[in-house]
């Protein structure tokens, strides 16, 4: 296993090709949970976990059963499938094992379901041809890069709160311009690590 | 005299009655003042695109600051000096040679989007001129990327095009900089002076240094951001930046070259961009010092500086949130709760 | 080895050379005095005389309503001839006993204690309590409170606070150099009181003859001690002069008596040792009268219960377009609306600034974020973050940034580029939120 | 529905009362990764608006037959199907668009917007109208796309639908993701103003 690969594929996926800033996806969470620090932080963590474990899931899924199989055609449904099953099985256990982290983490479980990333990771993994290792490693580094994206953005509009905003860019429209400043500076890293 | 009459008078106000000298609009015109010896070397080894350049940016940025105050119904403030500051630091900041709608658009980038749409002075999460480069070079590259060669000629019209030092570091190496300078005290004293390629207000190293030094000692900025981001970079470039190895690096080609002392001195002391307790200024710098170095020796691009600035600024607000400052005498009371 | 001092602070000029060479000279009591029942922080008095009653000097004319409280005395004799609301310094009606002068100066009976190191510690905190002596740099607490600490609280230091780093300010800086031995009596009886082995006398190094009278008036006396002090903006709060002098740490929204100290003004020691000695009330008190706007400044020995306007006429009235009129000193002060107000236990200075010295502050710029004002806090606070919330309404959000231990010293407004009130935002938000 | 509305209506709303991107402000990834050019922005459009009404017409035919508790599964599948669909198809007929936006086609199935629509308005309504809803909802989502497409391929290419159109040097940042934050930011501010402008509405959209 080559610990310097799998480095840079962790620093790659979370900062080059940071999920929302270069690729785009996950921007209803982003601009959803990103008022409050408290609620950024609560759904980062929810995130990257859920992140790595439905990656790891969806490669077993995808190796042992559908490619056997010959069904990698139905690669959406069934993913969308594995998702769903272990978030709504996340749910449950953790209302009845640790009903402290329910209260404080559930409420983030119910978004995860409908998001793009969850979904794109296990459909990217399969794409790139990830083995296992890789797929957990792409897995973590999406997760930690759209925490960091997420508690940024949460940091700045909590200051934004503060500031006079012309009344039509209120809201949704200077936090779009905030995310744009942010790849804007996020494209300093590009050509940083070429895959 | 009758003190009765006299009566209505006397303002009423709530404490302290006296204040200091300083103001905002002071503290913008002598960062803008302390700038001047930096331009001038610009002017020097450029000529008069350079000062076309340079007045077009401050130019716009005024104006669009006084239309956008006007349009939207504020007071305007152009007299606080901080637009033009915006337009000279981005003047400073392009290429010599560029075609005149950039200074022009990154101006309004900078003024209207990057500090106007959030609310004004005092606001913004970014530092408005680097934004507007950034701007403009992606949106241009080539003639962001074209370089003049200095002539301190004054007259020069058909300049020659060539490249920075740092982009020659980056693309052909250490030799081919020592075969173009001659030697390494030659490469120093021309990157110090500012005969070399380069944005037309970052090349002369000595003249921001003594901008930079003017406004330490008259206490308009503090150590904490220069001297930890330049100290970082130093560090990195002597570690990682040699060909042969660990610790082979040569700190002062990194230190004197690219936008380094204009970003460090002033860029990234940009009071409302990065966070205000020392501490935390500590933590950018080095933030800034380490990006540019990875943006140098790894990344797509010869120069990092701005994307360092830039970046950094992203975690401006997060650093001045997580660093606190104990108030006198919450320790004691902590234990205290403890027990 | 530089000077003792704490972190932050600012370096205003000080102008106390306007009125530092003028010797205390004894202001004439004018025919009325308004003296108000309520000069000091806690409960107010309920008045002892009735309208018509004839009273002396010194006389005891408002017992203490609860235990922060202090006792009034009437500062003259003559005649009391109304009792009633009368405006104060802060703009407040404060219950006031107003007191016909009959420019006799008939003192009431005083009970004189030669002997007075030999009474006990209860009998002397008695004789603290009776004359009324608040603490007189400023905040007016009453003096005998601060004297009983609680039990569990030992008490080794009593500091003499000699700093007076309010620019334009020289009350304490003339009694220093007028009456350095009754000062250090005054010490004396405090840690007697207290049952203290060490008292330190702070004074700020611009007062370089106030240092050298004061160490002249302690050499012989065992435990006490003068010390030089940095010149800085407020070296003079309590914790701050703590801080410097003891390196000790006020916790947060606690007292001094915490860290086992307790601080007294220069002006408090010397009533306190006039209580001790002779049974003299607190009835007199000198102020600065100051400023570019009047004509002849100086420092008056001033009955409780003048008129400001009386004192001014004093001083040869204003001159150059008066702006302000401050009771107080320039950081701290309260700007007065009406000159027929009377002066006070806590009032330390009246400071005139004419009206092109006045900085106007309804027109404030954004905070650019210099941090300016976080350099200067004493406190270690983020006073532009406090503003930012007040100025936008984020009251509760003011609280996570400590607003409660802001003391509103001031230093922050002074230096900050853009003119913001930064106090008085901190105040009004004080105001909307719950401690 | 409290009350029924026809079908034109049903096709107004979609575009401008309930606008998916700038009046909800959800299902926003496409909005910025398919809209360098008009081209993948339509057809990313077309391709929502066939799931949107198949599976709008899908949930209404059994909503009567399912349970309740098992809808929320159910639904999930019935997108899936259909986006299925819709990738092969595209991947088949739409080969150069499909390698662009190939990713974005299949994460259709995780659009906010048509499970919501499902939810509220097909699982409750007859044929025909969750079929002119799911149109009128389709339509806006192109409309909104081909708009935003539109500035940042005229701006950052100086070209509409990959024909040059202006003859001088573009900017390049519009087909950037930095341009594409750009233009959906600007673009949701303007119909703001005008919102605060000619009708008075308060403003601040979305969240």
């Amino acid at each position: 296993m080559d610990f310097g690969k799998l480095f840079e594929l962790i620093i790659a996926a979370s900062v080059i090709n940071n999920f929302v800033f270069t690729r785009f996806l996950g921007l209803c969470i982003f601009f959803g949970v990103t008022k409050k620090m408290d609620t950024a932080v609560g759904m980062s963590i929810t995130f990257t976990a859920v992140m790595m474990i439905s990656a790891a899931l969806s490669w077993v899924v995808f190796k042992y059963i559908m490619i056997p199989l010959d069904i990698t055609f139905l690669k959406i449904i069934i993913f969308i499938g594995v998702v769903a099953a272990f978030v709504q099985s996340a749910d449950t256990i953790m209302r009845k094992v640790s009903p402290g982290m329910y209260f404080k983490l559930g409420v983030y479980l119910a978004l995860i379901t409908t998001n793009c990333i969850i979904i794109a990771v296990p459909l990217i993994n399969a794409g790139e041809g990830y083995n296992f290792i890789e797929s957990l490693a792409f897995g973590l580094g999406s997760g930690l890069g759209f925490a960091l994206a997420l508690v940024i953005m949460a940091s700045i509009r909590e200051k934004l709160e503060l500031a006079d905003v012309p009344r039509p860019f209120r809201g949704l429209p200077i936090s779009f311009i905030t995310a744009a400043l942010i790849a804007l500076a996020f494209t300093g890293f590009s050509g940083l690590i070429t895959l | 005299m009758d003190a009765t009459e006299k009566e209505h008078s006397f303002i009423v106000s709530s404490s302290p009655h006296v204040r200091s000298g300083e103001t905002t609009s002071r503290i913008m015109w002598t960062v803008s003042l302390s700038l001047l010896p930096a331009l001038l070397m610009g002017f020097y080894f450029f000529g008069p695109k350079a000062i076309l350049v340079t007045a077009l940016s401050i130019i716009s940025a005024v104006a669009s600051e006084y239309i956008f105050e006007k349009i939207s119904g504020k007071k305007a403030a152009i007299s606080d000096g901080s637009s033009f500051l915006t337009g000279l630091l981005l003047g400073m900041n392009l290429p010599p040679s560029v075609p005149f709608y950039i200074p022009v658009i990154g101006s309004i980038v900078a003024v209207v989007i990057t500090k106007q749409l959030f609310g004004g002075l005092g606001f913004n999460i970014f530092n408005p001129a680097l934004i507007g480069r950034a701007f403009v070079l992606i949106s241009w590259p080539r003639a962001m990327t074209t370089w003049m060669a200095p002539t301190a000629a004054f007259v020069a019209l058909d300049a020659k095009t060539t490249a920075t030092p740092l982009g020659i570091l980056k693309e052909e190496g250490m030799g081919h900089l020592m075969e173009v300078f001659g030697s390494k005290i030659n490469l120093y004293t021309e990157l110090l002076l500012g005969h070399s390629a380069g944005s037309l207000g970052e090349v002369s190293a000595i003249a921001l240094i003594v901008g930079g030094v003017f406004l330490l000692v008259r206490g308009y900025i503090t150590w904490h951001i220069p001297f930890s981001f330049l100290g970082t970079v130093a560090l990195l470039a002597w570690v990682f930046g040699g060909k042969a190895g660990l610790f082979t690096g040569d700190p002062i080609i990194h230190l004197l070259s690219g936008g380094l002392m204009l970003g460090a001195f002033f860029m990234a002391t940009d009071y409302v961009t990065s966070p205000s307790v020392r501490k935390g200024q500590i933590i950018f710098g080095i933030g800034c010092g380490a990006i540019t170095m990875l943006i140098r020796l790894k990344g797509g691009f010869p120069e990092g500086v701005m994307f360092a600035i830039l970046l950094m600024n992203c975690f401006s607000p997060l650093i001045d949130r997580s660093v606190t400052r104990k108030p006198f005498g919450a320790i004691k009371v902590n234990k205290e709760q403890k027990k | 080895m530089g000077l003792a001092t704490f972190k932050g602070g600012i370096h205003p000029p000080d102008k106390k050379i306007l009125a530092a060479n003028c010797a205390i000279a004894e202001a004439k009591p004018p025919k009325t005095l308004v003296i108000p029942l309520s000069q000091h922080i806690g409960a107010p008095c309920k008045p002892l005389v009735t309208i018509g009653q004839e009273v002396k000097k010194g006389e005891l004319i408002g017992e203490p309503g609860g235990f922060v409280s202090s006792p009034v005395h009437s500062s003259v004799s003559g005649k009391v001839v109304a009792i009633g609301d009368f405006p104060s310094a802060t703009g407040k009606m404060v219950s006031s006993v107003v007191i016909e002068n009959n420019f006799r100066d008939e003192w009431t009976t005083l009970k004189d204690s030669p002997d007075y190191m030999g009474l006990s510690a209860d009998e002397l905190r008695g004789k603290i309590k009776d004359a009324g002596i608040v603490g007189m740099g400023g905040a007016a607490f009453p003096t005998n409170v601060k004297l009983s600490p609680t039990k569990e609280k030992t008490i080794d230091v009593v500091l003499i606070n000699g700093a007076e780093c309010e620019p334009y300010l020289t009350a304490d800086y003339r009694l220093m150099l007028e009456k350095p031995t009754e000062i250090v009596e005054g010490l004396k009886v405090l840690m007697k009181v207290l049952g203290v082995r060490k008292g330190y006398i702070g004074i700020e190094s611009n007062k370089p003859d106030a240092v050298a009278s004061m160490q002249e008036a302690v050499t012989g006396e065992t435990g006490i001690e003068v010390y030089a002090l940095e010149v800085k903006y407020p070296q003079g709060a309590e914790k701050m002069l703590i801080k410097a002098l003891l390196d000790r740490e006020v916790p947060a929204r606690g007292l001094p008596m915490d860290v086992g100290v307790v601080v007294q003004n220069v002006g408090t020691s010397l009533a306190v040792y006039e209580a001790a000695r002779y049974g003299k009330p607190l009835i007199e008190r000198v102020v600065t009268v100051t400023g570019e706007g009047i004509n002849t400044p100086g420092n008056l020995m001033v009955r409780i219960g003048v008129q400001i306007s009386s004192l001014i006429e004093e001083c040869g009235g204003f001159k150059n377009g008066v702006g302000k009129v401050i009771s107080g000193g320039p950081m701290m002060g309260f700007a007065l609306y009406s000159l027929d107000v009377p002066v006070t236990k806590g009032t330390s200075g009246i400071l005139v600034i004419p009206e092109k010295d006045i900085v106007h502050t309804d027109d404030f710029g954004p905070c650019i974020r210099c941090g300016r004002c976080i350099d200067v806090c004493p406190m270690n606070l983020i006073p532009s973050m406090l503003s930012i919330f007040s100025e936008k309404g984020f009251f509760e959000d003011a609280r996570e940034y400590n607003l409660f231990d802001c003391f509103e010293c001031g230093t922050c407004a002074y230096v900050c580029p853009s003119k913001r009130p930064i106090v008085q935002l901190v105040r009004l938000t004080k105001s909307m939120v719950k401690p | 529905m409290i009350k029924q509305r026809s079908n034109w209506e049903l096709i107004k709303n979609g575009i401008f009362g309930e606008n998916t991107i700038f009046r909800m402000a959800i299902s926003l990834c496409p909005s910025i990764a398919v809209t360098t050019g008009i081209r993948n922005a339509f057809y990313m459009g077309i391709a929502v608006i066939f799931v949107q009404v198949m599976v709008n017409v899908s949930v209404s035919a059994i909503r009567k037959i399912i349970h309740p508790r098992i809808r929320i599964p159910i639904f999930m599948l019935i997108i899936a199907g259909w986006v299925s669909v819709i990738d092969m198809t595209m991947a088949a007929f739409a080969r150069p668009a499909y390698k662009e936006i190939g990713l974005y086609i299949q994460l259709i199935v995780a659009f906010a917007s048509i499970f919501a629509r499902a939810e509220v308005f097909a699982s409750k309504n007859k044929m025909t109208s969750s079929a002119m809803d799911g149109l009128g909802m389709g339509i806006g989502f192109l409309v909104a796309l081909v708009l935003i497409g539109f500035f940042r391929e005229l701006l950052g290419k100086g070209a509409l639908w990959g024909m040059p159109i202006i003859h001088s040097k573009p900017m390049l940042i519009m087909i950037m993701p930095t341009g594409g934050f750009f233009a959906v930011g600007f673009l949701m501010a303007f119909f703001n103003w005008i919102d605060i402008k000619f009708f008075g509405g308060k403003g601040a959209s979305g969240v």
